[in-house]
């Protein structure tokens, strides 16, 4: 090692005098000794090529140097939506997701940590209210996750293999299923009504099977509009023994039915919407909510943190619930697997809906509502612009440029020019759109936000 | 504190936080809005969420908050294997930024050339550490690498028409339990080696267990017995001579960086976890990132899209010929990857270094003290541990019948915590720590005092651990309540349903 | 906790930050920078500062910080006078942006424009709220609000040509502490108006006290006791028939905005801390603010320089022509004025009103509860409190021997608080409580059941009482010590001295 | 009242139901009842014109919109000091002041508040290492009131009137200082000379006298060059019976003799240096420090938290020394006032001077010379531009640009155009002095920020 006289401030015994101490304590004579057991074959011989350290203040410098080449959804107008969004964040979501102790925790006892287990239990029972379901899970890395894991759960609740998914959702969500699910699981997308965005029911009736497993769909869906078949879609699935399977942004919730109350089994979704910042996406956390039927809670791979009395009279005590069932307890024999997932922003979405509160959750969805469809309005007033679907949406929904002649990158292209991040280009994805985008609008929109919008779009056609 | 459950502090009229209103104008021209839902999809009642004022809902979760012991306040060291190490609150200042928290996924890539240029450094950084050639951070932990190793291992065999033939993925006792799970998952057939009486993996038991069904080999090294196996080369070469290819489960390199590299120990792949050895906070339990890095051979199997340079700028190279597909959304956890960039640039090569030597020395100070405490031991080869032990109160059972679960419990009452050990507990009555490079040499003789302390608890008065905690809010829960489908409540819902009464 | 003193955690040659170096390319051109101090000027040896790494330092602060009872985690209404409302985490976030705490205050006006507009904007509407025609920031906290009113006083009467004349200052047995002894720093003889037995300052008293020599008289309104004097303008007008100045201390202002003003009840000038009633956090006791707002005649005399506007840019107006000076650095706290700012914007007119409104609801309905609790009372007139109330433990001390300190020390086991008052105990065994509007009807209910199960232990088991604190992590304190200076230590290197064994 | 149906966020017994709940309880028909004592003509009859509430996002937009107005010291290089000066923050510093616990706290006792006690104690102990005095108070607002506090002891203990202070100080601060000492002490101006920025000895030897209470003097002075003779003063003012009250830049105690080593008998200083954000000048925060002598300590106006055993064998308990000094304890006859100040800022010092350490507290101090000597040398080089004493200096130092023919006001005004602050225009506080502006240089500028400066002014001129 380089000789220096003072510990580097994140590792305390490297101050020379300690190190001397510890190895002569131990009656090693230098730390060499700790590595004999590594051959000389396997030992890295020249020096890492990684730049010399930085103190914190020159730290600070470069990394703020390099973050404001970063141009923010906040400096800008973004209508940019598609599996994250921007939403109002209330300060305390931030306040605390930001103390030290929920920061810095890891896997406490229900003992120590009984906070930890208290915050988990309480997002759970607070997600259940908003989708009116007795179970829910600790969060799963994402929706993708989330409705990957749901998938699975239904093959072996139905002991089946083949899984229906509307072709209406992320083509991100569908590629990470896909690998999930494989090999044993087979996936079939289900094609939507290019009039409305929902799923195209002849086709689901072509392809459910005694091998169904489950059909998947979303509301609202990726394109924006909503199912309004829900239950029609569930019926079919369980007239065929399938579980139905339903994802759902969980801030529609406030002003649009829950799944639950439409047929479906399982309701998975992403958090994000609930008080978690966007952070390029690593925002995302996902939730699974079942009814409390046993052959469903035993088939999470999840931790499920249950309410139980303690010794203490009156006492509220947390721990796990069925623990057997997960990877940690049987390894290749539980369910899937466990480990680090998203459980801060589990705990900061308990805290966005104990602080937006039923009155708040409703204000919001429909707020967001009236937006949503006054942009959509506005933007169709412009000429050779219209709306793609000619169904209710909640947030987002498609906008079709192909009579402007020109292209949704070109347009986007103009449009950042002037500070606005416009809606995200669908053409890659779904080619038979045409020229299409998908634009989200959400509360943080203001009015003039929007007639910014328009205003350079009229300007740029 | 004794604080209730959050239902409880409901008071029909309060509120939290008031929803931006929405322009006049706006309302005029689309009206209600949610008048568009057909009826069947418009909620009929409102969601029963408690209503609590702003102050209220901040009290009740400060005072929860003060019921964890993060790492912040206790001697972490007793997280074995997952390494609970100082995170560095500058990078916190920089993760809560909005310049990192307020960027979307799909934003032009000229707009977060910041971003693209953090990824794209840090690794190359692990590319030296590792001696990989390309690494992807869109694991959101350990257990979602894991499943992207085993998912690259099939894409890999189908790849070569040999994805049927070869379904058995071998591993170890020690290995973390998702592991096992993951590849399960993936459709592999499960194989252990075996350990020896010294603890290593069974060289020899391995020879025999690999076929032209043999998939891969996936093995850490250390194990959480903190043994370092030096014959690795020769398993990985055994593998290899069998089509296998070989996966390395880096979640105890703490003690390796700047020591020796998986390029040279034989292996295709492998795996860091940025929220352990790179120094992003736990977080409860994640969000987190384990970084997954391959040789050049299976750089075209990764999730998609990677972060490249042309010299000028970065961009989201999305052509893989091979791709497994994706394992998480967009790109994974960018702000793990920030913090574990200003991490390592706050360390640079002669750090990380250090960091390892440190938690390496600590280690085997601690390991030379806990061999001091009556009834402790630590099973397998002697000496010869890099930067965890696994442990054993075994014979601390047989003298007092005090268990390990006994003596978890008696630390919480000296703020303290360890954890056990994986299941199967292949040690028995085990406890596994790893002290890594950020606590002072005090603060490893202090929880070493407290385990002495509960040690002669156990010989002169085993009551006492036995009926702990004492020192804690909370009491001891009964926990078949916990595995019964008729009393088990996940939610307050539940609970009130399952308990109201009759 | 119990978590040493700092120093005992020093290990030389661990350091907590690295400081940024120097470039070779200075040392060249420079040298060591330190050969140029003469030798009497060199530092002979380092100071005695511990060395401890960063994980460590944070650990210690963060245990300790565990140990203070913030009123973001107890019900915090027993501060009475000194309102613990609710500051709005929204606020925390402005004042840490850099856009805030990277500020210096000589930068050119022109990089300034939002700071000073909101300085303004909170100028105009303080002036809404008293009535008054122009507000500085400058003063520090409620006592330099009163040091300043004090030094106007001076500065007015002398640019009168009476500044010999009228040094004597009326004020009241119930104003704070400060009341007297600012303006006894200013050279005035401070002159008590007695309380009349119904609690207010009596009118006829006075008029027998004011004189020439009368500089002013300075009253709260209502005092510590809630009592609101509706006969103010008559007092304000027999000291302005003397000659004197009338000053406002709006401590209390909470349960009075938008419901009566300085301006309508007489005063020349008033101040509000800022870090009460305009919900800036008290931060373990400051920084604060105390505004203080003057009529047109007085605004010559403020502390300079004033924020102004002339209907295009802020500037500072730096020629008052009667200017004490300046008290405090500067322009005071800018972070204080942003977050009342913020405040104010977040509540409008009516929500200030509902503040006043709510504030006193509460303090009624708790007067209402103690007032049933056996041993507690109100002294003086019944009935009548605006938002908050001085009660006394007479009663209980008479029946039970359990004194205020007692019960004060015993409500620590529930995690509560209060205040007993400032010297004198006019009030005998006094508590002061103000609930503000920031809790709910449950929390209020909660306090008020600590204190009931309190007076029940002192008439059932006094000695449970008299020996609290029994749930905190410190014990008493052999307070004698801090009076005796053989055995008074200020400082660590003090107490380490006088406790050296010999 | 307004009829609303919910409660404000901040204010929970503004909900209808409640409220009325509570009147019932109390025997009240209405919130009017409880201002029934306050006249009519006193009663506020309009509504005050005061903007309608905003709800959290929206007062985040508009806040965040009125702070981009504001161009930060980061955005720009800034060379400001004169008595708020910008230094390097650890994140630990932010991360301990930002905690609810101590931000949130005010003045419990000794029990529920001991971390609050015991981390003012241990600033109080940290500060008093680096001044090598064993007694320091609870902070004042800010140095100008430490230092006026200072003097009023030194007056109350000589029981004299007249006190003798340097003419270089910062000007605001005399202004402080003549105002809290008026009127019954008498402030004189002791001149600099010329040559060297040091006190005027002979100046100072003229107006000892019997009646002078003490002597005030800085190191580094205002003007930034050291006081080399402050032993010399010291004894002049002991001589003549007076106390010696020194003024310190903290952060240049890591370098320089602290004054009790040269005959300060009361040291004072503003703590903003260590770990407080400049905030427009909300950072200062003021210290004062003396042996520990009775007839010292009993003079303190301020708080002092001492040590003291519990009934617990070997546990620290902590408590107010002394409290029946304070005008807490005896108003008028307490010594001065006594209330909120900034303590805060103490425990954040207290905070950086443990994570500095004794070596980082010498490196940071060396450092900074370093830096503000080659800026100093860098300037002086271009032609007309000199420093303009011959003096050693700290971080300060006085940069003379009459020779070029500009005005100060000119040149910063160009280097602002530039993303540079310039250093603070002396010209009025200072006419004598000519076109002269006080630069600052401390640890946080790079040598790229001063070459950027220097190659700026060459090209102004």
């Amino acid at each position: 090692m380089s000789v220096q006289r003072y510990a580097h401030p994140y590792i305390p015994n490297s101050a020379p005098e300690v190190k001397e101490k510890m190895l002569t304590e131990i009656g090693f004579s230098s730390i060499e000794d700790i590595y004999a057991d590594i051959p000389g074959e396997l030992r890295l011989q020249e020096k890492m090529n990684i730049p010399k350290a930085l103190t914190e203040y020159e730290l600070e410098r470069h990394v703020n140097q390099l973050m404001n080449k970063n141009q923010t959804t906040k400096e800008n107008i973004s209508f940019l939506g598609a599996g994250c969004w921007p939403h109002f964040v209330p300060a305390v979501c931030d306040e605390i997701n930001s103390r030290a102790e929920f920061l810095t925790a890891y896997a406490g006892e229900p003992y120590e940590d009984k906070g930890r287990f208290q915050a988990l239990f309480e997002y759970q029972s607070l997600v259940a209210e908003l989708v009116d379901m007795d179970v829910v899970n600790v969060p799963t890395f994402d929706w993708a996750q989330a409705a990957s894991t749901a998938l699975r759960m239904a093959a072996r609740i139905t002991k089946r293999t083949e899984l229906l998914v509307s072709k209406n959702i992320h083509p991100d969500k569908l590629l990470i299923i896909k690998n999930y699910t494989s090999p044993d699981l087979t996936v079939t997308s289900i094609d939507f009504e290019n009039e409305t965005g929902s799923l195209d029911l002849n086709d689901l009736k072509a392809k459910l099977s005694v091998d169904t497993a489950a059909v998947y769909f979303e509301n609202p869906t990726f394109l924006g509009s909503v199912e309004v078949n829900g239950q029609m879609i569930a019926d079919l699935a369980h007239a065929a023994g399938a579980i139905c399977v339903v994802g759902v942004d969980p801030i529609s919730l406030g002003v649009m039915e829950s799944p639950a109350n439409y047929g479906a089994d399982i309701v998975c979704g992403d958090l994000q919407p609930l008080g978690v910042h966007m952070h390029y996406g690593g925002g995302q956390s996902g939730f699974i909510a079942t009814h409390d039927d046993p052959t469903y809670v035993m088939e999470y791979p999840s931790r499920l943190f249950g309410i139980a009395p303690t010794e203490v009279e009156g006492e509220y005590g947390f721990g796990d619930v069925a623990y057997d069932r997960t990877s940690f307890a049987k390894r290749e024999k539980g369910k899937e697997s466990v480990g680090t997932q998203t459980a801060l922003w589990g705990i900061t979405a308990g805290v966005y809906l104990a602080t937006m509160g039923p009155v708040g959750m409703e204000e919001v969805g429909q707020g967001i509502m009236q937006r949503s469809q006054y942009a959509a309005k506005q933007l169709s007033s412009i000429p050779g612009v219209e709306a793609k679907f000619a169904a209710p949406f909640f947030k987002e929904f498609v906008i079709d440029f192909s009579q402007t002649g020109k292209t949704v990158k070109d347009i986007n292209a103009a449009l950042l020019a002037k500070g606005i991040f416009g809606g995200v280009d669908l053409t890659e994805h779904y080619p038979e759109l045409g020229q299409c985008a998908l634009y989200c609008v959400t509360e943080v929109h203001t009015q003039e936000d929007i007639d910014t919008l328009v205003a350079a779009i009229t300007s740029i056609l | 504190w004794d604080e209730p459950v959050i239902f409880e502090l409901s008071q029909p009229g309060e509120r939290g936080v008031e929803v931006p209103p929405v322009e006049p104008q706006i309302v005029e021209t689309v009206g209600d809005g949610i008048s568009s839902l057909p009826d069947s999809l418009l909620r009929k009642k409102r969601p029963n969420l408690p209503e609590i004022s702003q102050y209220r809902v901040i009290r009740h979760y400060s005072r929860i908050s003060q019921e964890v012991l993060g790492s912040d306040f206790n001697v972490e060291i007793g997280q074995g294997t997952c390494t609970m190490k100082y995170s560095p609150k500058i990078n916190e200042r920089f993760v809560r930024s909005p310049k990192m928290a307020e960027l979307h996924p799909l934003q032009d890539e000229s707009t977060v050339q910041g971003m693209l240029e953090m990824t794209y450094q840090l690794d190359l950084y692990l590319r030296e550490i590792s001696g990989m050639d390309k690494f992807s951070f869109q694991p959101g932990s350990g257990t979602q690498a894991l499943f992207t190793q085993a998912s690259i291992v099939r894409k890999y065999h189908e790849a070569r028409g040999e994805g049927e033939q070869r379904n058995e993925f071998i591993t170890t006792h020690f290995s973390h339990p998702s592991q096992a799970a993951t590849a399960a998952v993936k459709g592999f057939k499960i194989i252990y080696v075996p350990a020896d009486e010294n603890g290593y993996p069974d060289l020899e038991a391995l020879k025999g267990l690999v076929s032209e069904r043999t998939a891969a080999f996936a093995v850490a090294n250390p194990e959480d017995t903190g043994i370092y196996n030096s014959r690795i080369k020769e398993f990985t070469d055994v593998v290899h001579a069998a089509g296998g290819l070989c996966c390395y489960d880096q979640a105890n390199a703490n003690g390796l960086l700047g020591i020796t590299r998986a390029l040279e120990a034989g292996f295709d792949m492998c795996f860091f976890n940025l929220h352990k050895t790179f120094s992003v906070p736990h977080a409860c339990g994640g969000p987190a990132t384990g970084a997954i890095g391959v040789t050049a051979e299976l750089a075209p199997f990764l999730p998609g899209p990677i972060v490249d340079f042309d010299g000028e700028r970065y961009f989201y190279k999305r052509d893989l010929k091979n791709s497994i597909g994706k394992v998480r959304s967009f790109y994974g956890v960018p702000p793990a990857v920030l913090r574990s960039y200003a991490w390592v640039r706050a360390l640079g090569a002669d750090g990380l270094r250090e960091v390892a030597e440190i938690a390496c020395l600590n280690n085997n100070y601690l390991y030379h003290k806990i061999l001091q405490i009556r009834g402790a031991s630590a099973p397998y080869i002697q000496g010869r541990r890099l930067e965890q032990v696994r442990y054993s109160w075994q014979q601390l059972k047989e003298d007092t019948g005090v268990t390990t679960y006994d003596v978890q419990r008696r630390m919480i009452d000296f703020a303290h915590h360890y954890w056990t050990s994986h299941h199967p507990y292949v040690v028995p009555e085990p406890f596994t720590l790893e002290p890594t490079e950020s606590y002072s040499m005090a603060e490893l003789d202090e929880y070493v005092a407290a385990l002495t302390h509960i040690s002669q608890e156990a010989y002169e008065n085993p009551e006492i651990v036995k009926t702990a905690p004492h020192n804690s809010t909370g009491h001891r829960v009964l926990e078949s309540v916990l595995d019964d489908p008729d009393q088990w409540c996940i939610t307050w819902r539940a609970y009130l349903k399952k308990t109201a009464q009759g």
